[in-house]
């Protein structure tokens, strides 16, 4: 279920979707987030992911074993891109499935604030000017 | 015996460190091997690495910690072999 | 923004998604409704959808509108298909965008609630031995 | 006149009617045409079909109805020329 957790390509949420779909399970959710560049962003063209890549792929595991818990009939999938990611293009995807949407939605929700909370991931913002800088949070 | 095939010293046992992101850049090296009392905690490797690793004091005192790929306390108790990462404010996302 | 409202062929999730990209709009969630043929749905092999299809095209405006007023920076699109679905395929999808992943998923689930709510739109299930009855709620 | 050209005859209105789905069945046509007095209000239309429709009674006595494609009440007032839609139990996604 969690294949390929970490990809240096960009990532393809229909084929996460494609994954999941059992016709058991009505309701998909998928979420995805992106390099934003904002107003309060400055010039970010490209963030810089590394990662504690065994870590990060553990660690995903117990966040899809802990969502089970709490929602027994939801299937998830995650994948955290690392290397070079240009702004408007996604970091990391998180698909969940459940018979009903209301399970979709919360196990979906659930596990990309526990990704965010947990995973042993870091970004370097590279600015038009050519500086970078850590980013921390 | 450890599982690196090296002896274990009477009361000692030995650990992996390894730096990430920040951390790795802040010492110049993403790792290194570490000798410590038996019965040491992750809070007493920390601090052995602050004092004996060059650039050790540009660590926090209290970093993020994870122990074979698992958030850890700074209380956890290491045991030979033990894989010890310390890890920068986690970005993910 | 809400361009093809209703579609006769396969929803392309990723189409849509892509659509609402935007480099301010770190956060997307995309919600699939799909026929489902789980334990309790009998042997179902197609739901034939049929709409009341100007209504469905203004009425999901007006959701979409209401959600941009509880959500100001959300952009949100939505799509119902209509005709013969197989089990397994998505009926419905949403997708929102916002700032931030919070809005993005509040904004997508409440699309999703108004639109099973208000969207004229009903369902005849097709079984395996040929029978059919209209699926009501 | 009216907006489909017809003349308005003292005191009534045209409004168009249409059935959907399972109520398309039930009456064996997916619309017709209805003249109601002047200030009637959807449920006054409701019941003048269920009485003047072949199989109107058929019709639950209070549908689901859009006015024009918005959701509207059974006290809404029809004006002339609009489209009144009765509306099965909704199943949509």
């Amino acid at each position: 279920m969690m294949s390929a957790a970490i990809t240096r390509n960009p990532i393809d949420v229909a084929t996460l979707i494609t994954q999941l779909a059992d016709p058991r399970l009505g309701g998909t959710v998928a979420f995805l987030g992106s390099v934003r560049r904002g107003p309060e962003d400055g010039a970010v063209t490209v963030i810089e992911y590394s990662a504690y890549e065994d870590m990060v792929v553990a660690e995903l595991e117990r966040i899809v074993r802990d969502a089970r818990a709490q929602w027994p009939d939801a299937v998830c999938a995650a994948q955290h891109r690392v290397g070079s990611v240009p702004a408007g293009e996604p970091s990391i995807a998180v698909v969940a499935a459940a018979p009903h949407r209301g399970a979709a939605f919360e196990a979906c929700r659930f596990v990309v604030d526990e990704a965010k909370r947990r995973l042993p991931v870091w970004k370097r913002e590279r600015f038009e000017d050519g500086t970078s800088q850590w980013r921390e949070g | 015996m450890n599982k690196h095939g090296q002896a274990v010293s009477n009361g000692t046992i030995s650990i992996r460190c390894r730096f990430f992101a920040r951390f790795a850049e802040l010492l110049g090296r993403d790792g290194c091997e570490l000798t410590v009392p038996a019965g040491a905690t992750v809070s007493d490797a920390v601090q052995l690495v602050r004092q004996a690793v060059e650039h050790g004091d540009r660590l926090p005192d209290t970093p993020l910690t994870a122990v074979n790929c698992e958030h850890v306390h700074a209380d956890h108790r290491l045991a030979d072999g033990d894989e010890l990462a310390f890890l920068p404010p986690l970005a993910g996302g």
